[in-house]
Formats: C-alpha cells, sequence, structure tokens
C-alpha cells in the first residue's frame, strides 16, 4: 500500500482536560482537492481536533504533519503561514472592527508601512460580492447579525487558505441560499486543489457536498471512509454507535383540540424594532416562526419577553390584561427565553453547570430564598439526566462544555422554572442529529404536557414538524399566520417570498 | 504704601497638612486686612499645577504673584515668564533654585535650623546620658523631611551618646506616625530601649504619643517627643506632659510678604532678598495653654 | 456616522461649548497665550495620554506611568549634572530603560496572566522606589542644550508661545493616530481590545502586540518625563504623583472606553485639553478654596461624563432613525 | 477534613505564610505576643490592627470588582465618614448617633456610585473617579481642613479598644467578614454577583435584577468604606481630612486580587480577600520592623508583589500539582 502524503495530517492525537480525555489517539489525513467531513455528537472532539490542527492548543500526545513533514504550530498565526484558514465554530470575529478589517487583519495591504484602507475596502467589497453581500465594508462588523459575520469569517477563512479550509459549522446560521453559495465556493476551492474540512450537524449538507467523512465518537475516531458507498443511516450509525429512528416530518394532526388562550398579543410593537403584530396562543401549542434572516424575528421574541420593551400594544395573560417591561415581569408569569446567541445572551462562563440550570428558577425565587447545595445537585441531576447532558460534572464550567450541550443546559434553566410559555430562539443551532432529535421530542413533549411555545427556526422541515400554526416575518412585520394544511415548506417559502400577500392574521 | 484694590495670585501647594491649611487661611485673611483682591489657586501637590496657576496668573495679568513653591527646582523659565510681564513674585515658606533676580523676594523659615534646633534642645536635655532616639520622617523625598533630617543631625553629631537607631517615613501623617512608632516600639524591646522620639512634624509626633500610650509607656518621661510646626494639638499635648519640645513655623508667611510687597510697588523699594522666619522653640515652659488658645482659631 | 466615532464627537462637542462658556465669563481666556499654554503645560500629560490609550485600547490599563516619568527625570537629571553627559544620551538612555521596563510589564501580563492593574501597580511602586534610591533631592539640571531647546519657541501676536514641547506632544499624537488607525500594529491592539481570544484564532500575535502596547506606554512615559524635565529643568522623584489618573480621565472623556476595542487617539486630545481647561477656568476663577477645588474638578467631571453620555444616546437614537 | 485542608493549601495563605516567614526570618520576635493591659500586644496583633481597614474596604470592594466593577472612591469616603462622624460628637453630638450618620453618609456615597452604574450605565471607573476626586474636597469643606480633634470615648474606643484582648477595629472586620460572608453566600447574592459579573445581558435574560444588585454591591462598598474611616479616625483620634484613606483604595483593590477574584469580574472570595489585606499589611510591618532605610519600602513592596503573583499565576499551578492550588472559591 502507498503512503499517500497528506496536506495537512494529524497522527495520535491525544488532547486531555483536567481529566476527561477530549481526543484518544485520533489519526485524520486530509488529501489536496478534496472536501472531508468531519462529524460525531456534539461533545464528540471536533473543535478540539481543529483546534489543534491550527495550533490554537497544543496536542498532550501525537504529531501534526503539513506536507509530510512533522510541524509544530504554537499559535493560529503559524497555520495561516502554512496556507491553512480557519473558522472556528463560535463566530471569532472582531465585532468592533470594520468589515474590511476582520476580512484582512493581519494581511492588510499595505503602502509605505500604512494600512492602505482604501485598496482594503474596494478588496473587501469585491470578495463579499461574491457571497452575495452587499454590505459597507467600513461598517461596524458588530453591527451586522450573526449570518452577516458568519459569512464574513468564511470569507477571511477562504482569503488565508492557500492550501487548507477549515470550517467548523460555518453553516449553523445560514439560509438556504447562502449556504448555496458557500458550496459554490467550496466546489471551486476543490477544484483549485484545496484540502477542505467540513465539520455540521446537517447530514443532507454533508452529503451534498463532502468526498470522505471522519467520524469521532466520544474523543475517538470511528472511521474514515468515502462518502460515495455510505447511507445517511450508516453515518448516523457510525455517530451515535446505535441506531436511531427518525421520525417522518409531518404535520401536527388537526384534530387536536386547541386549549383555552393564553396569551393575545394585540398590536403588538416596538417604533424602529417590530411592526405591530396580532398573536393569540393558546395552551398546549407550538407556534412556529419562520422568516428570512434579519427579518425580526428575534426582535419579536424579544419584545414578547420583555428584554426590549414594547411601546404599542396590549397584552392579556388568561384574559387579564398585563404589561411586560422587562425579563423578570414576563418570569414571574411563567414565561422564559433561549436565546439565539448563546455565547453572549445566554451561558455563564465560568459558572458551573449546576448554577447555571439553577439560575433562572433562583431568580424566580429572589434574593433571600437561596435553594442550597443539595436542592441545586438534585435539580441539576434530573434535568442533567432527562435533557442527557454530557459533562464530567455538574461541578464543571459550562464554558468547558461543547456547544450542544450548553444548549440543553439552557433548556434545562427554563424548564427548572415550570415554565408555562417558553420562547425558544433556533434551539437547534449547532446542535448533532441526536441532540436535535432529542430538543425536538423535548418540544413535542412539552407542548404535550400543556405548555405554549413560540419556536423561531431558519430549518423550515423542523418547523413544520412540530408548529400547530406558523407565524411569518418579514422586514420588520408579521406577514402571514398559517394554520392547517398551509403547514408545509412550499407554502412557507411563498410567504416569505411574496411581497404582495398581506396579513392574514 | 496701599495695596488695596490690587489683584495678587497665590499658589499654593495643596492642603495636605494642617499647617498648610493655617498658611492659606492667615494669608486670606492678610489679605483681606490689607484689601487685595487675592485670586487663590490650590496645585493638589503638583508642581505642574502650580505652574499653570503662574502662567494663568500671568495671562489674566495680576499685579503680583505669591508662590509657595512644592519643590525647589524647575522654576526658571516660569518666573522668567513673570520677569517679562513685569509682574513681580514673592516665594513662600521655601526657596528655590532659581537666579535670585526672578524673583522679588522668599520668606521662609530655615528648615534646616529647626531641625538643628530641635537636635539641640535634645542635646541639652539628656546631658551626658545615653539617648537612642527613633525619627519619624516626612514624606519620602519631600525637602522639609530632607532638611529637617538634615538639621537634626548636625546639631547631635559630635554628641556620642546620642544616636539614631531606626528611621522611617511616617508621610507627615498622625495615623502613619503612629503605625510607624508601634513598629518601632515592637522592634526595640517594646519601647524599653527607645529614649527619644523626633518627629520632623508635629502631626506625626501626636500618633506617637498614642503609640507609646498603647504601648503602656508614659510619652514625655520614658520616651521624649520633640517635633516640628507648634500646631495647636501639640501644646495640648505639651501642657498634659507628653509632649516635650516643638519647634515654630509660622504659617503668617503673607504678612511680610504683603509688607514689602507695598514698599516695592509704592516706590520700588527692593526689599532684602531672602527674609527667614524665627524657628522658636516651645516647651512646657512657654505656656502651652496659653499658645493653644492663640492658635486654635487660625484654621489649622 | 460610524457608531465609534460618536463619543469623539460629543467631546468635541463638549469641549467647544466649555471653552465658549469660559470665554465670555473670562474674555482673556480667548487669546493666544492661554492657548499656547494648554499646549506646554499639557504636553507631558498628552504624550503620557497617548501610550495610556493605547493600552486601554488593548483592554490593559498601565498605573506605572506617573512613576516612570519621575524616574526618567531623576535618572537625567542625575546623569546630566552629576555625571556630565550629554543630555541626548541620557535621553537614550533612559528611553531604553524604559522600553525594557514596559517589555517586562508587557511580558508579565501575557505569560504570568496578571491581570494588567497589578503588574502595573507593582511597576508604579517599582519605578518610584527606584527614582528614591537614586536620589531624594530634587536636582537640577543646568545644561546649555536644555536652555537652548526652552528658547525654542515660536512667538504668537498677543504675548502667545509655541514651545518646542507642546508641539512635540502634537507630533506625537499625529505620529500615535496614525500608529493607531494606520498599522497592523494598530489594528492587532485593537483586536486584543475587542475580544483576545478572537484575536488570538484570528492569528493575530497577541504576546507580541501585548508586549508592545506596554512598551509603547513606558516609552512614551519616558518621553513625557524626559518633557517634564524640559519643562521644569529639573528631575525630583515626587514628580508626576497621580499621573495615572489624569491621563486615564483623559482618554476615557475622550471616548474611550476602558474594556477596551473602541476610541481614537484624537478623542484623546480633547480630553486632555479639557481637563487643561478646567484647569485654567478654576485659577481664572480664582476663588475657590482648597477643598472647593477638588469638588469643582469632581463635579465638572460627573458633568462631562453625564453630557456625553446623553449626546450618546441621542445620536444612538438619531441613527436609528435614519 | 481533606477537603477542608486542601482549601487551606491555596495560593494565598502560602503566600501569607510565607510573608509572615520573611518577617520572622528579618525580626525573630515577630511572632511573640504577649499579654498587656488587658489587651494582646505584639506584631502579629498589629498586623491584624493595622491590616483591619484595607480588610474592610476589601470586603466591600470585592462584590464590586466580582460585578466587573470598581471602587475608586473609597478612600475619599473613608475621610467624609472620619469627618462627619468627628465634627458631630464636637459639635455635641452623641456618639451613636454620630457613627449613624457617617454611616448613612458612607451608604449614600455607595448608592450615588451605584446609580452611576447600574442607572446611567457609566464605566465604574469614571463613575467612582468622580466622587473620588470631589469626596475628599467635601471632607475638607466639613473640617474647614482641620484635624478635627476629639475625645469622645466611643470613637476612641472603636478605634484603639479591644474585646477580649483583640484590637477592636479587627473584630470589627472579623464580624463584618462573617456577616457579609452570611449575606452573599447563605442567599442567592453571591450567585447573582458572579452571574451580573460575567454576563449581565445574560443575567438579565436570566430574570436578574442586575441594577438592584449593583446598587447593593456599590452601597455595601460605601458602607464599609464608612466603617473604616470611622476606624481610621477612632484610631488617631480626630479627622484629617487631608490624609485618611489616601491611596487606599489601590490597597483595597490589590487586597481583593490577591485573594483570586478577577478585576474582569465573576467568581469572588469574600475571606481570601480579607487574607489579601493581611498579606498586605504583613508586608508593610514587616518593612517597618526591618529596619529597611524607608527609601527602598516601595521597592521591597513591589518584589513582594510580584512573588505573590508568581505564586498565583497558572505558572506556578504547572509546578505545583493543580489539585493543590484549586481555586474553587470558598465559603
Ligand atoms: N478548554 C477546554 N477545557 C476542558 N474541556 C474542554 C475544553 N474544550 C473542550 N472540552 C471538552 O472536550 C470535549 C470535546 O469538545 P469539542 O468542542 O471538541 O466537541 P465538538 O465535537 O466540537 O462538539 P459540538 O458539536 O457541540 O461543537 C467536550 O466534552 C468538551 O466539554
Ligand atoms: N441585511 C442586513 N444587513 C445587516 N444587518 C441586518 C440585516 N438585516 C437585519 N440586520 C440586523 O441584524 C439583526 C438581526 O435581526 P433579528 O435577529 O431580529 O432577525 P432574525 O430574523 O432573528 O434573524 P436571525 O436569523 O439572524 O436571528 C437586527 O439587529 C437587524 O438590525
Ligand atoms: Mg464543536
Ligand atoms: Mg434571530
Amino acid at each position: 500500500m502507498t503512503e499517500t502524503v497528506y496536506a495537512l495530517e494529524a497522527r495520535g492525537i491525544v488532547k486531555i482536560f483536567g481529566n476527561h480525555v477530549a481526543l484518544d489517539n485520533v489519526d485524520f489525513g486530509l488529501r489536496a482537492g478534496e472536501v472531508h467531513a468531519l462529524l460525531g455528537e456534539n461533545g464528540a472532539g471536533k473543535s478540539t481536533l481543529i483546534k489543534i490542527l491550527t495550533g490554537a492548543y497544543q496536542p498532550d500526545g501525537g504529531t501534526v504533519l503539513a506536507d509530510g513533514e512533522p510541524v509544530h504550530l504554537d499559535n493560529p498565526q503559524q497555520a495561516q503561514t502554512h496556507g491553512i484558514g480557519t473558522v472556528y465554530q463560535e463566530v471569532n470575529l472582531l465585532p468592533n472592527r470594520s468589515v474590511a478589517e476582520n476580512l484582512f487583519l493581519g494581511h492588510q495591504p499595505t503602502r509605505f508601512g500604512l494600512v492602505n484602507r482604501r485598496k482594503m475596502e474596494t478588496d473587501a467589497r469585491g470578495i463579499l460580492k461574491r457571497y452575495g453581500l452587499d454590505i459597507d465594508p467600513s461598517s461596524e462588523l458588530g453591527a451586522h447579525s450573526v449570518a452577516v459575520q458568519q459569512i464574513v469569517a468564511i470569507a477571511r477563512a477562504v482569503e488565508l487558505s492557500g492550501k487548507v479550509l477549515i470550517l467548523d459549522e460555518p453553516t449553523a446560521s445560514l439560509d438556504r441560499n447562502e449556504v448555496e453559495r458557500l458550496f459554490d465556493i467550496i466546489r471551486d476551492l476543490r477544484a483549485q486543489g484545496l484540502a477542505v474540512v467540513f465539520i455540521t450537524h446537517f447530514l443532507d449538507q454533508v452529503f451534498a457536498i463532502a468526498d470522505r467523512v471522519t467520524i469521532l465518537r466520544n474523543g475517538k475516531l470511528v472511521e474514515t471512509r468515502a462518502l460515495d458507498d455510505m447511507t445517511r443511516t450508516d453515518v448516523v450509525r457510525l455517530m451515535l454507535g446505535k441506531d436511531i429512528t427518525f421520525s417522518g416530518a409531518t404535520g401536527v394532526e388537526d384534530a387536536r383540540p386547541m386549549g383555552e388562550v393564553l396569551l393575545d398579543f394585540a398590536n403588538y410593537g416596538r417604533k424602529r424594532s417590530v411592526q405591530p403584530f396580532n398573536l393569540t396562543i393558546h395552551k398546549g401549542e407550538v407556534i412556529g416562526v419562520a422568516g428570512l434572516l434579519g427579518s425580526g424575528r428575534t426582535e419579536m421574541a424579544r419584545i414578547m419577553f420583555g428584554a426590549d420593551a414594547a411601546d404599542e400594544g396590549t397584552l392579556e395573560i388568561g384574559g387579564q390584561p398585563a404589561s411586560i417591561a422587562r425579563p423578570t415581569d414576563a418570569i414571574s408569569r411563567g414565561f422564559g427565553f433561549c436565546p439565539e446567541d448563546r455565547k453572549a445572551e445566554g451561558i455563564f462562563g465560568d459558572l458551573s453547570v449546576r448554577e447555571n440550570i439553577i439560575i433562572a428558577l433562583q431568580g424566580k425565587l429572589g434574593w433571600f430564598s437561596a435553594l442550597n447545595r443539595d436542592e441545586q445537585m438534585e435539580i441539576a441531576g434530573r434535568f442533567g439526566e432527562a435533557m442527557d447532558i454530557r459533562a464530567a460534572s455538574l461541578d464543571m464550567p459550562i464554558k468547558l462544555l461543547s456547544g450542544g450541550n450548553q444548549q440543553k443546559v439552557i433548556l434545562s434553566r427554563w424548564l427548572a422554572t415550570d415554565p408555562a410559555f417558553l420562547i425558544l430562539d433556533e434551539p437547534t443551532r449547532g446542535i448533532d442529529v441526536g441532540a436535535h432529535a432529542e430538543i425536538v421530542r423535548t418540544i413535542n413533549r412539552l407542548r404535550d404536557e400543556g405548555l405554549a411555545l413560540v419556536v423561531i427556526s431558519s430549518e423550515l422541515d423542523e418547523v413544520v414538524a412540530y408548529s400547530s400554526r406558523i407565524v411569518v416575518m418579514r422586514d420588520r412585520e408579521m406577514v402571514a399566520e398559517l394554520s392547517g394544511e398551509n403547514i408545509n415548506p412550499g407554502v412557507i417559502v411563498q410567504a416569505i417570498a411574496n411581497h404582495r400577500e398581506g396579513p392574514s392574521a | 504704601q496701599d495695596l488695596s484694590g490690587k489683584v495678587v495670585g497665590f499658589s499654593q501647594i495643596g492642603s495636605e497638612s494642617g499647617w498648610r491649611a493655617a498658611e492659606t487661611s492667615v494669608t486670606k485673611q492678610q489679605a483681606e486686612e490689607r484689601g487685595i483682591d487675592l485670586k487663590f489657586a490650590d496645585a493638589q501637590q503638583k508642581q505642574e499645577n502650580q505652574i499653570k496657576a503662574i502662567r494663568g496668573f500671568i495671562a489674566q495679568g495680576v499685579d503680583a504673584i505669591l508662590v509657595a513653591p512644592v519643590v525647589a527646582t524647575g522654576w526658571d523659565d516660569v518666573l522668567a515668564e513673570a520677569k517679562d510681564a513685569e509682574i513681580p513674585v514673592i516665594l513662600l515658606d521655601r526657596g528655590v533654585d532659581a537666579p535670585e533676580d526672578l524673583y522679588l523676594t522668599s520668606v521662609a523659615s530655615d528648615q534646616v535650623k529647626e531641625g538643628r534646633v530641635a537636635g539641640q534642645w535634645l542635646v541639652d536635655t539628656v546631658g551626658s546620658e545615653d539617648c537612642k532616639v527613633v525619627e519619624l520622617q516626612g514624606t519620602v523625598g519631600s525637602t522639609p523631611a530632607i532638611n529637617r533630617k538634615q538639621g537634626f543631625e548636625e546639631a547631635i553629631a559630635g554628641h556620642d551618646n546620642i544616636s539614631i537607631i531606626r528611621s522611617q517615613t511616617g508621610d507627615f501623617t498622625r495615623s502613619k506616625g503612629k503605625e510607624v512608632m508601634e513598629g518601632f516600639i515592637k522592634a526595640e524591646n517594646g519601647g524599653g530601649d527607645i529614649c527619644a522620639v523626633y518627629a520632623h512634624n508635629d502631626d506625626m509626633a501626636v500618633g506617637a504619643i498614642q503609640a507609646i500610650k498603647d504601648a503602656g509607656l508614659k510619652p514625655g518621661e520614658d520616651i521624649l517627643v520633640v517635633s516640628i510646626d507648634a500646631v495647636p494639638d501639640i501644646f495640648t499635648a505639651i501642657a498634659a506632659g507628653e509632649a516635650n519640645a516643638t519647634v515654630e513655623l509660622t504659617p503668617n508667611m503673607a504678612g511680610p510678604a504683603f509688607d514689602v510687597l507695598a514698599a516695592y510697588l509704592a516706590d520700588g523699594t527692593m526689599p532684602e532678598k531672602f527674609i527667614i522666619t524665627e524657628s522658636k522653640l516651645y516647651t512646657s515652659a512657654d505656656d502651652p495653654e496659653g499658645e493653644y488658645e492663640r492658635r486654635k482659631g487660625l484654621g489649622y | 456616522m460610524s457608531r465609534s466615532l460618536r463619543p469623539l464627537l460629543a467631546t468635541a462637542i463638549i469641549f467647544a461649548i466649555a471653552y465658549a462658556l469660559a470665554v465670555m465669563q473670562f474674555p482673556s481666556m480667548f487669546s493666544t497665550r492661554v492657548l499656547g499654554n494648554f499646549l506646554t503645560d499639557n504636553a507631558f500629560l498628552g504624550i503620557t495620554a497617548v501610550g495610556m490609550t493605547f493600552v486601554i485600547l488593548s483592554g490593559g490599563i498601565d498605573l506605572s506611568v506617573g512613576a516612570v516619568i519621575g524616574f526618567t527625570g531623576v535618572l537625567i537629571a542625575v546623569l546630566i549634572s552629576w555625571a556630565g553627559w550629554h543630555p541626548l544620551a541620557a535621553f537614550a538612555l533612559a528611553l531604553a530603560i524604559a522600553a525594557t521596563f514596559g517589555g517586562i510589564m508587557g511580558l508579565a501580563i501575557h505569560y504570568l496572566q496578571v491581570p494588567a492593574f497589578i503588574v502595573t501597580l507593582a511597576g508604579m511602586f517599582l519605578a518610584r522606589g527606584g527614582a528614591s534610591v537614586i536620589t531624594q533631592d530634587s536636582v537640577p539640571i543646568n545644561h546649555d542644550f536644555y536652555g537652548w531647546i526652552s528658547d525654542l519657541i515660536i512667538r504668537l501676536p498677543g504675548g502667545g508661545r509655541l514651545s518646542f514641547i507642546g508641539l512635540l506632544m502634537v507630533a506625537v499624537f499625529i505620529l500615535g493616530a496614525l500608529l493607531a488607525h494606520r498599522t497592523r500594529f494598530g489594528s492587532y491592539v485593537y483586536a486584543l481590545g475587542g475580544n483576545a481570544v478572537s484575536a488570538s484564532l484570528m492569528g493575530v500575535p497577541v504576546a507580541r502586540t501585548t508586549v508592545g502596547v506596554y512598551m509603547l506606554s513606558s516609552v512614551l512615559a519616558a518621553l513625557a518625563g524626559i518633557v517634564f524635565s524640559l519643562y521644569t529643568s529639573a528631575g525630583y522623584p515626587l514628580a508626576a504623583v497621580g499621573v495615572e489618573l489624569d491621563a486615564i480621565s483623559a482618554v476615557v472623556i475622550g471616548g474611550t472606553l476602558l474594556t477596551g476595542g473602541y476610541g481614537f487617539v484624537l478623542g484623546t486630545f480633547i480630553g486632555v485639553m479639557l481637563l487643561g481647561l478646567v484647569q485654567t477656568y478654576i485659577i481664572f476663577d480664582g476663588t475657590l478654596s482648597s477643598w472647593w477645588t477638588k469638588i469643582v474638578i469632581g463635579g465638572l467631571l460627573f458633568l462631562f461624563i453625564v453630557l456625553q453620555r446623553l449626546i450618546f444616546a441621542a445620536s444612538a437614537q438619531g441613527e436609528k432613525a435614519s | 477534613m481533606r477537603r477542608i485542608l486542601l482549601r487551606l493549601a491555596n495560593p494565598q495563605l502560602i503566600a501569607l505564610v510565607g510573608v509572615l516567614l520573611v518577617n520572622w526570618l528579618l525580626f525573630p520576635n515577630f511572632f511573640r505576643v504577649t499579654w498587656q493591659d488587658g489587651r494582646l500586644f505584639g506584631s502579629l496583633i498589629d498586623v491584624i490592627n493595622r491590616g483591619a481597614p484595607v480588610a474592610i474596604l476589601a470586603i466591600g470592594m470585592v462584590g464590586v470588582i466580582a460585578t466587573k466593577g470598581v471602587d475608586l472612591s473609597v478612600g475619599a469616603v473613608m475621610a467624609m465618614a472620619g469627618a462627619v462622624a468627628a465634627t458631630m460628637v464636637v459639635a455635641g453630638y452623641p456618639a451613636p448617633v454620630a457613627v449613624a450618620a457617617a454611616l448613612a453618609v458612607g451608604l449614600a456615597c455607595g448608592l450615588w456610585n451605584g446609580f452611576l452604574v447600574a442607572v446611567l450605565d457609566i464605566q465604574p471607573i469614571v463613575a467612582t473617579l468622580v466622587l473620588m476626586v470631589a469626596g475628599r474636597g467635601i471632607a475638607q469643606l466639613i473640617t474647614e481642613g482641620f484635624i478635627v480633634t476629639f475625645t469622645d470615648p466611643l470613637l476612641i474606643f472603636i478605634g484603639t479598644g479591644s474585646f477580649l484582648g483583640f484590637p477592636m477595629a479587627a473584630v470589627i472586620a472579623m464580624a463584618l467578614l462573617l456577616l457579609v460572608t452570611l449575606l452573599v453566600r447563605r442567599t442567592a447574592i453571591g450567585l447573582f454577583i458572579e452571574a451580573v459579573g460575567i454576563n449581565r445581558a445574560a443575567a438579565s435574560l436570566a430574570g436578574i435584577r442586575s441594577r438592584m444588585l449593583l446598587l447593593l454591591v456599590y452601597g455595601l462598598s460605601g458602607l464599609c468604606a464608612a466603617v473604616a474611616g470611622i476606624i481610621v479616625a477612632g484610631d488617631i483620634r480626630g479627622a484629617d481630612a487631608n490624609n485618611a484613606g489616601l491611596w487606599l483604595e489601590l490597597d483595597a483593590i490589590l487586597a481583593v486580587v490577591i485573594g483570586g477574584t478577577s478585576l474582569l469580574g465573576g467568581r469572588f472570595s469574600v475571606p481570601l480577600a480579607v487574607v489579601g489585606a493581611i498579606i498586605i499589611q504583613a508586608m508593610n510591618t514587616g518593612i517597618l520592623v526591618s529596619g529597611f532605610p524607608p527609601e527602598f519600602n516601595l521597592i521591597v513592596k513591589a518584589a513582594l508583589i510580584f512573588f505573590v503573583l508568581v505564586i498565583q499565576s497558572p505558572l506556578a499551578s504547572r509546578i505545583v500539582p493543580a489539585r493543590v492550588l484549586n481555586r474553587e472559591a470558598c465559603a
């Protein structure tokens, strides 16, 4: 057998965090001109492997080779000099700097030693155009949505990658069109002989673009092989180590009796944020919210929760007028809210998993009726088990958990408050198949238990699977409310796209 | 010989001690008595602020400037500017290292002499007995601390029975004076080995007296206390027999300054270049109660 | 208008209003003499504040600058007056020592992962202590070179003077602005202050940048020390006590966020001028006692901060509406 | 038991023991404590007595720092509280009234800072800088620049008295430590402070009233500063508005950081902050009894800070087993 020379290779990598083995003797080889999908459950070690390949972490064992030569990468900058461009999992850019600077940081064009800003911005505009983004390159990155930031991160990595491009869940916050465009670019790069690593939890995307696949489970290498001879079921079985059955994505039966009215938003809105909308929510139903990126779904959710106060319209809870001006009002009425940006608004990185779970409940209880450690342990343990949170210990800081597990912790946080109404903003973003199915199951279960839910999601199949009704947002305005047989992807897409159709609420 | 209606700028160092506050209030009093419009600028202990203040006075076109310089060096340029603008400058309570023609006069005490007077008192008091002295210095690097240390050392030089065994800074404050004295007492056999304490100002001495009492010793008897400034509180201590001697530093520097200024403005009479105020020694024999009463209204 | 330009604008407007008000009360404040003094008297503070701007932009803080000014002054005074060195040689040595000193602080901050506040506090003790170990006296400098520099003055009509050190400060501001806004190093500094983890993943040489920032701050503090010695023709171990707080105030009033990542070197310039304006106003007023001086400075500081916030909020509203 | 032992083996206590040992080498009688006039007497007692004001400031400061803030005004608040208490007793008010008024002033100052930070959303360092500058001026205004000397026995007792042989200041510090520790750890306040310090956006979405919390921590800091101010005034039997608490805010911050609380907010420990204050005072006392010339004070202090920091740094934890240096906040 001839030894292949890999563009980038990891041999026998071991990585240990505390007493948790994140990577156990993992081999991984990348050929030039291939798209290589790296798959595994949340916490399998994918991101960790990427960080070692790019010098962000130092391995505790094993070697990294570039073009067959062992290399020692002390930091991501060295990786860049080897022609490795990377998008790390959470968007890791600088919200305080301009889009152009984020694209070129460290490689800005200079003239007489000074950064040539004009050229940088022209170049940036050209690059962004390829991704269908028409934004001002001199604007601050933080002013743009997560999706835009994600695209900028990808563009940056592509620019830096002379040889290898690594994308760790780049599509988590992109819509279909943007994903398609990204795939075009990836195919292009592959044709030019680049090696591309692609991490995602969307199996469709894997099959759409990848040539080979490597699967990790619990920090161990399961298998690397060509994708041609594999089916989805194979992949899932390898990832989980067991079979799971897909629940068919069908709409909720119409026969279900509607519960009594829980919430009634009338002409509810906020100036310069969301146009007034009308929405009645019953107990035991899931309202799906669909819309393009930046269509104002998150802002609507924030207004419902009082994170931004509504400045017009009325709200009735259980038939009684109510006012919700801040989250504490909402929480005392039994609301809960899982925000979209987990890192910035969800987790308390240095607090333990246990504390992250009980904190909203404790907030509801107030300053002086503190849960003692045993009570906290009991609650956290209960949800940790129910949600299958993978953490070495409930006392470890949540920031050390993988993204999917963090999301489950935040969901647990709200379930612990025994809510009547839950708002979930992109609850399945960046979550593996197993956990994804689990969260969808949880949503269904909660609905059956009589909770009312509003779920924002960019995945239409998913929204369709659990929603009793779907509202569609466009340009910060609620433009449609769909129910019954209208709950199918085709109608939704039409509602999102159709400018003529008036609100049918 | 009338200064009324004249505008005089006064650049004061700050208000770091009771003595400084007294100097400020005495200066204001003196100005008021003479009908002077006094422009007061507090420099918050910073030389750069004093320079700014003087420049500001020049820009306003005042008739004269008083400065209590925070440090001796660094005044040449700004004094030259004042001279260019033909504004007479009088230095208060400290001299400066600048050509003498740049200022009208300097009204100040002789800080080295203050230290010497204190030292001489100790030499006279202990006679030929052995005496181990602990010293509470002022702020490290400040001019009075350097000079008062030097003067005291000059006075005890040649008297081998007297020696300074420990010397630390008490930052011119009561609480640091007390803390440092506590340390000295612990370090010197519970205070048994200390014969006298010399403090660069009265505030530190007052703190030290409390530390001595807390250690179960009698200040003024077991440990002699001598210090400088003559602020009201030290006279209370002298009256109670808890302090032995203090050297006066008068807060009235402005009075003589205004006098020579009046003469100068009237007919150009050049005053003496250095007007030295008296460094008078006060002990329990000098009517401490009376001195206390006389001083307590001065804004110490 | 870009989001980050707003605080800068706010500060500039406040300065203009405040100056106009002061001139209405004391017309002589509007003279070339006062304007020239603004530059000269605040030269060392301004130069220090440029370095502080970089440190704060990078998300750090440097408490040692005042002490470095004191140390540099004493060192060059002793070298020139006692050891007979030429001032330029003394300057070179002082700057080199400061660069080393800042570099070591940067290394400690990066590799020991100790907060900058504490490392530079220890640095402040060290530099101040070092100065008083060299000498406790204030040492006058009488060198022809010093006389020559202090004669380098552009006289303005109306009795004003533009001094060498005032112009030097302006030059440092211009160079600082170029460094911050037009070089890679500058972009690294902003990156570090924006998010250190992201910056490192994006390939910013974090260690080098951190060390560079503190070196720069110390070198500029040493330059400020040289300026201070030119200003006073002397070196004094207790010089410039508390200047770190003035510099930090100037930077923050100038619209730079203490948490790092946002701000402008030019804003700091306006911040320095604003502080100078307050002091000049108090001197012109001349009726405030020591304590009222403090209270008024605190009150004006408060006023500026609140005004800045209000203007900031108002312009944010306006932007959303547009 | 093992757990307790491991907890004791944290870097702060190692540093404290180190500093005390150095003191002992420099001054062999350092650990000698005798009984004199109904109270304990010795250098060790001086350390806890003199360390008490900074310890009390640190007790207040630690909550502020845990919320990602900092309170520069505590030194000035000390001066104000001392000035209020002293002028009131001199004016003839009963001492308890004067003390209550001084505490009220401290609380008001703290709430003012809290208001600026929580409601006006001003950066803590600048917000508290206002009071740091103006506060000392107000204190001087109250005393008119005098050192206001008093003879009131209660105030003097607070500053210099003793309880069961221990200095009153240390007893008060101890009591405050217990009280505040119970307040933050037996209620949810400690958790909420950490949550707000780590991620204020998430905290507010999780239903934590972060404004109230900020008002509380700044108020507490002001209150602690007032207590320290009364103690310092009682100690010298006079209110020295010019110098009381001058630069002590830096010592308090240093104490908190030596105590392992990050200036970036988050996890905090009140007892370790107090240990930090004691370490600082042990250094100061060590310098006093060692007999070094005073111009070396600052250099020695810098060296000691560096030593303490190196012990605590992640580098050291790579050399000493991580278990020993486990930094999990205690109490
Ligand atoms: N810095 C760290 N310290 C301690 N543990 C860590 C650290 N980083 C990751 N881990 C742990 O290592 C394991 C692998 O994490 P990693 O982020 O590589 O998973 P992943 O496969 O990328 O998961 P996801 O799909 O959720 O992103 C997880 O159990 C995680 O908790
Ligand atoms: N085309 C755009 N370019 C830049 N910024 C945008 C654009 N559209 C919206 N934004 C901003 O991005 C933010 C995202 O809005 P919001 O989160 O409410 O939308 P969303 O439908 O929830 O989108 P997402 O799927 O990204 O969460 C808003 O603050 C909005 O101002
Ligand atoms: Mg991952
Ligand atoms: Mg959204």
